[in-house]
């Protein structure tokens, strides 16, 4: 048995890697894909508590949360791809504007 | 890539890509342009916005070597242009300088050159066949249209000794009579032929995804079509009834008892019905030019030197791809001056970038099939 | 060592049978082009390879050991690493995907809870391979087949899975091994769920990109599709996943609605003789070969067919095994292999006899069937297995059950066909659909 | 080696491969291989869920995040892949800024969990009930129809919504 601790420290990994990624990366679908990391993060968190506790619970939100994130990227990759089209970037920095 | 400048578009409103287009070069080496015929395509997502056509990858200056040959040298060169209707090639040839010599082939000649036209007409035609169902997908057809093709090569092949360009014809006539039994094969295969377009049709012709991929694609109306000058196949199937066969007869078909088969909409399919029937027919007028070759001399009186009058002329005939025309000048010498030839693919092909324009990747090669163009002729 | 060396003896059987798999697959792929080959020429009045050994039957062999030492050619501006890789994952997901799947109640490799879901998981990775191939490449043409190929596999994913959930519904289990027990006492669930059948048949045509749904690498289009730029031995690990997954599908379709490996009318006494179908098969086959070994052109393709006689006899042999008292356990692995692989050949014969038949769809009209027709219905499917189901369980007997859920299902099938073709009266140049699918 | 033992050493190669793809994903200047360093950090989450014997979430992670997610991004990458991007800077001007906030962030989550261990708060919990039982999908299933049928369903529709959104904002024109 793997102590939950493990878990945790590689969930806190992948979180804080993925928080480095949203915060530095200039290119908006790698910030995307660092949020997949920080969801994916999250999740590992719930299936080892819902070991720890023994309750399929934890497993259901992790369900809930890749569902949250099919939803995520489906709008946000048509919101990259209906920007593109416009200004032809994918740069966060140059998406200064509010209203096109 | 928003200054990808592209150039050679004429015509085109815009010369900057779009964010989501792409270009693409079908050809010249490509499954299904048919040879080596290259188009290049603006696509949006995999609509087409934009078509070119570049072509001349098989060009060998045939109008031009015509002038260094004698009449006779240059009918081999003929059979080289559309090399899948050899014979059709060759008979135009022929009938075009005896035209300009005042000359006439007897009537033997005239019989056993439609026959043997026909059967090319039907060759050509299978040929076509096989590579449109091929690149539409379905790719049986082609071996059972091989199979019969191959019959009629034989055919060609026990006759004159050649299977694909023939050079079955000389100037004033034949230069061979039929060899013994040719009525008998030539019938026996007519007779079979029939069922056997019914086997094609039974493949495709009722079938969901052929009318599917076939209906509403490429259609060209018939103003278009007579606009563009297109003859043949592509003509008929939008709708209008013009066939030099019928029109200016030649060779011995005023004997002969035919229909001319039209299309209504003119669509890859209503050409491919048309196409369909036009064996059919052919396969009628063999049957009725068998029953009687009449008898008789095979060659008319030329000489042996070929020195037409100085003069020029115009003869044209119904190749299996539409309109096959000669224009030879004459300065009176055992060598044309000029040769000029009207290949019907050539001026068929250009109705290509209106007919693919707004449609799919896959709709440009069932055009180009429906097209029936060989490149052999498209660049002389 | 010894850790090794328990750890061996643990996962023995498994191991085992990883590594038949992963040995015997190329092969069975190599004969299963052979026989495309030869079904195809058939259909279309010709030989088909006759060269290489008797009837061309060392052919695979031969075309295997040419696209090994053919050039590997990498073009130039590919994304060198992703170019390598990209046919590996196909090939991979695709073997994958073998191990959970039951060629017998013994043969396989690990019974896993969710045997189901883990292999429409893992195929579900075979994509990758085609789409980063296709644009590692670095060519428009295998970027378009990269694209065609990924739109194709996302929309007929959902009908298989769908069509799978039918038979899920049925078994009431995801393990294979108890989804095949399912079908031990009563029908297969092809009776029962003809039209789940049927759509998963029409679905795995699609995501093995076969004909007449062959788009991403329409030969007449595309050139290749996604593997344009591929040659040698790569595009031969393509090609190899291709038919792994045609295979991988064949077996799927075969344990979820053809029984698995049990045999034809196996709750019927009477039919008991078919038990000695499969080493009267095998000897039938061997006689045939040593007839024809004499009538070889050559000395050694006599040879070759009459090992093939051998192996054949050998097999018969193998076949005839359950018979003798000593043996009589092993019937249910021996002969079950035996079913299990002529009805994974019989499905795979039925889609080379489709590809030889029909014309290609266009993108936008295999779209249109795929969210029209196929989703649509295999939805309905699923709520009248769930009806069938409950019907059941309320004492209904068989066939009412059967007709009213399935009769239900088939009116909406007419009604989707008969809106689909109201809506498409005089079917314009191009719809719509390519554009919502980006 | 006992199936423990294993479990054990799966479980430490596929949390180094998830944090090793997952570094890999955020530094990488290519958006493809940013993506299939994600593809790879997220299979080896799901080899994580089967240690923990969550083999229900171990195939939905592998079908939905793996075979669905993923493959939109890399669909939406291709169609708007632009070579320029690749010669541009990669990171912001800020970045070091937020690249000390996440460290600051990594440490207290750290101490936090460090210290929670050595409190024993994260040992085997007295007060758990019941048990997960190895036939995990029967459980899941049996869960998420009865006690989590009304999240399901909203699940569903939001996943309906997104889907109307993403087709109306890509259509070209509206």
């Amino acid at each position: 048995m793997i102590p939950i601790g493990h878990y945790l420290f590689v969930s806190l990994a992948l979180f804080i890697i993925g928080v480095i990624g949203v915060l530095t990366r200039r290119n908006v679908i790698i910030i995307l894909m660092s949020i997949e990391l920080i969801l994916n993060a999250v999740n590992i968190n719930l299936v080892a508590f819902s070991r720890h506790w023994a309750n399929v619970d934890g497993q259901i939100f992790t369900l809930f949360i890749i569902t949250d994130a099919a939803a995520e990227a489906a709008v946000g990759l048509g919101i990259i791809i209906a920007f593109f089209k416009n200004r032809e970037t994918v740069l966060a920095d140059e998406m200064d504007l509010l209203k096109w | 890539m928003a200054d990808t400048r592209i150039s050679g578009f004429p015509g085109a409103e815009q010369t900057v890509l779009g964010a989501d287009e792409i270009i693409i070069n079908m050809g010249p080496q490509h499954p299904s342009t048919h040879g080596v015929l290259r188009v290049k395509l603006r696509l949006d997502g995999e609509r087409i916005v934009d078509s070119e056509c570049i072509i001349g990858y098989l060009h060998r200056g045939v109008e031009k070597i015509a002038e260094h040959r004698s009449y006779q040298q240059f009918g081999p060169y003929v059979d080289r242009m559309d090399y899948v209707a050899a014979v059709s090639n060759g008979l135009g040839y022929c009938e075009a300088v005896e035209k300009l010599l005042g000359a006439e082939a007897p009537m033997r000649a005239k019989v056993v050159r439609t026959i043997l036209t026909e059967l090319q007409r039907i060759s050509s035609h299978l040929l076509w066949l096989g590579t449109h169902a091929i690149d539409i997908g379905a790719l049986t057809p082609l071996f059972y249209c091989l199979r019969e093709r191959e019959e009629i090569l034989k055919i060609f092949e026990k006759y004159c000794g050649a299977r694909l360009t023939t050079h079955a014809f000389r100037i004033g006539g034949l230069q061979y009579d039929t060899y013994d039994g040719f009525e008998q094969e030539v019938k026996r295969f007519c007779l079979d032929f029939v069922h056997r377009v019914d086997e094609y049709e039974q493949l495709l012709t009722e079938n969901r995804i052929w009318i599917a991929r076939t209906k509403g694609v490429g259609v060209l109306t018939a103003a278009d079509a007579i606009d563009m000058g297109a003859t043949g196949p592509v003509l008929r199937g939008s709708g209008v009834k013009w066939d030099i066969r019928k029109a200016m007869p030649y060779a011995a078909y005023d004997k002969y008892d035919f229909e001319i088969p039209i299309g209504k909409n003119g669509d890859t399919y209503d050409r491919y019905v048309v196409r369909m029937q036009e064996m059919r027919q052919s396969n009628r007028i063999c049957l009725q030019a068998i029953e009687d070759i009449p008898a008789g001399p095979i060659m008319g009186k030329v000489g042996k030197v070929l020195k037409p009058p100085v003069g020029e002329v115009y003869h044209s005939i119904e190749a299996p791809k539409g309109e096959l025309g000669y224009y030879i000048v004459s300065d009176g010498t055992t060598q044309p001056y000029r040769v000029r030839i009207r290949p019907p693919s050539f001026i068929n092909l250009e109705a290509l970038d209106k007919m693919i324009k707004g449609h799919l990747v896959a709709d440009v090669v069932a055009i180009i099939g429906t097209l029936d163009i060989v490149l052999g002729e498209v660049d002389r | 060592m010894s850790a090794l060396l328990e750890f061996l003896k643990t996962y023995m059987w498994p191991l085992i049978f990883a590594l038949v798999i992963v040995g015997v697959l190329p092969l069975l792929a190599g004969y299963v082009v052979l026989m495309e080959r030869k079904v195809m020429a058939d259909m279309q009045a010709r030989l088909g390879p006759m060269r290489v050994g008797p009837h061309g039957l060392l052919q695979p062999i031969a075309d295997a050991l040419k696209l090994l030492i053919k050039e590997d050619i990498i073009p130039e501006n590919a994304d060198k690493l992703v170019f390598w890789f990209a046919p590996v994952i196909s090939v991979t997901a695709a073997m994958l995907a073998y191990s959970a799947l039951a060629i017998g109640p013994f043969f396989q490799i690990a019974e896993l809870n969710i045997g189901l879901l883990f292999i429409v998981a893992v195929s579900s990775m075979g994509i990758f391979g085609i789409i980063l191939g296709g644009w590692a490449s670095n060519s428009h043409y295998s970027l378009l087949g990269a694209l065609r190929s990924t739109a194709q596999m996302i929309s007929y994913e959902t009908a298989a899975g769908l069509a799978l959930v039918g038979g899920v519904l049925l078994a009431g289990t995801l393990s294979t091994q108890k989804i095949v027990q399912a079908q031990q006492g009563g029908t297969w669930f092809v009776f029962v769920a003809p039209i789940g059948f049927f759509l998963y048949l029409v679905a795995s045509i699609a995501e093995t990109n076969r004909a007449p749904f062959d788009l991403p690498e329409a030969e007449s289009e595309l050139v290749a599709g996604y593997m344009t730029e591929y040659s040698g031995f790569r595009w031969a690990v393509y090609f190899l996943a291709e038919y792994a997954n045609m295979i991988v599908v064949a077996s799927i379709a075969t344990t979820l609605f053809l029984g698995g490996w049990l045999r034809p009318f196996g709750s019927i006494a009477a039919l008991d003789f078919l038990d000695f179908f499969p080493p009267l098969c095998f000897l039938g086959v061997a006689g045939y070969c040593f007839y024809r070994t004499p009538k070889q052109p050559e000395p050694i393709q006599s040879g070759v067919m009459a090992l093939f006689g051998g192996l054949c006899l050998l097999l018969a042999a193998a076949m005839a095994l359950p018979f003798v008292p000593a043996f009589a356990a092993s019937k249910a692995g021996v002969h079950g292999a035996f079913w299990f692989l002529l009805k994974v050949s019989l499905y795979i014969y039925s889609f080379m006899w489709i590809r030889f038949t029909f014309p290609r769809f266009r993108f936008d009209q295999l779209m249109k069937l795929g969210w029209y027709f196929m989703i649509p219905l295999s939805i309905v499917n699923v709520l009248g297995l769930g009806v069938y189901k409950v019907l059941r369980q309320l004492q209904w007997s068989r066939w009412p059950a059967f007709l009213l859920t399935t009769g239900g299902t088939l009116l909406v099938a007419i009604w989707l066909v008969w809106l689909a073709q109201r809506k498409v009266a005089v079917p314009g140049p191009v719809g719509d659909m390519t554009e919502a699918e980006g | 080696m006992t199936p423990t033992q294993i479990s054990q050493i799966a479980f430490y190669f596929f949390a180094g491969l998830a944090v090793l793809g997952a570094i890999l994903t955020v530094t990488v200047r290519n958006v493809v291989h940013s993506a299939i360093f994600l593809i790879t950090s997220l299979l080896a989450t799901a080899g994580i869920f089967l240690t923990l014997g969550a083999q229900f979430v171990f195939a939905v992670q592998i079908i939905l995040y793996v075979g669905g997610i993923m493959v939109l991004f890399i669909f939406v990458i291709m169609l708007v892949n632009l070579d320029v991007a690749l010669h541009q800077l990669q990171f912001n001007r800020q970045g070091w800024v937020a690249g000390l906030l996440a460290l600051v962030l990594a440490s207290q989550l750290g101490f936090a969990i460090w210290f929670a261990r050595g409190e024993g708060s994260l040992d085997i919990p007295a007060g758990r009930t019941g048990a997960l039982s190895p036939q995990n999908v029967e459980q899941f299933g049996l869960a998420l129809f009865e006690k989590y049928a009304l999240p399901f369903e909203i699940a569903s529709v939001l996943l309906l919504v997104a889907l109307i959104g993403a087709v109306v904002m890509t259509k070209k024109r509206v």
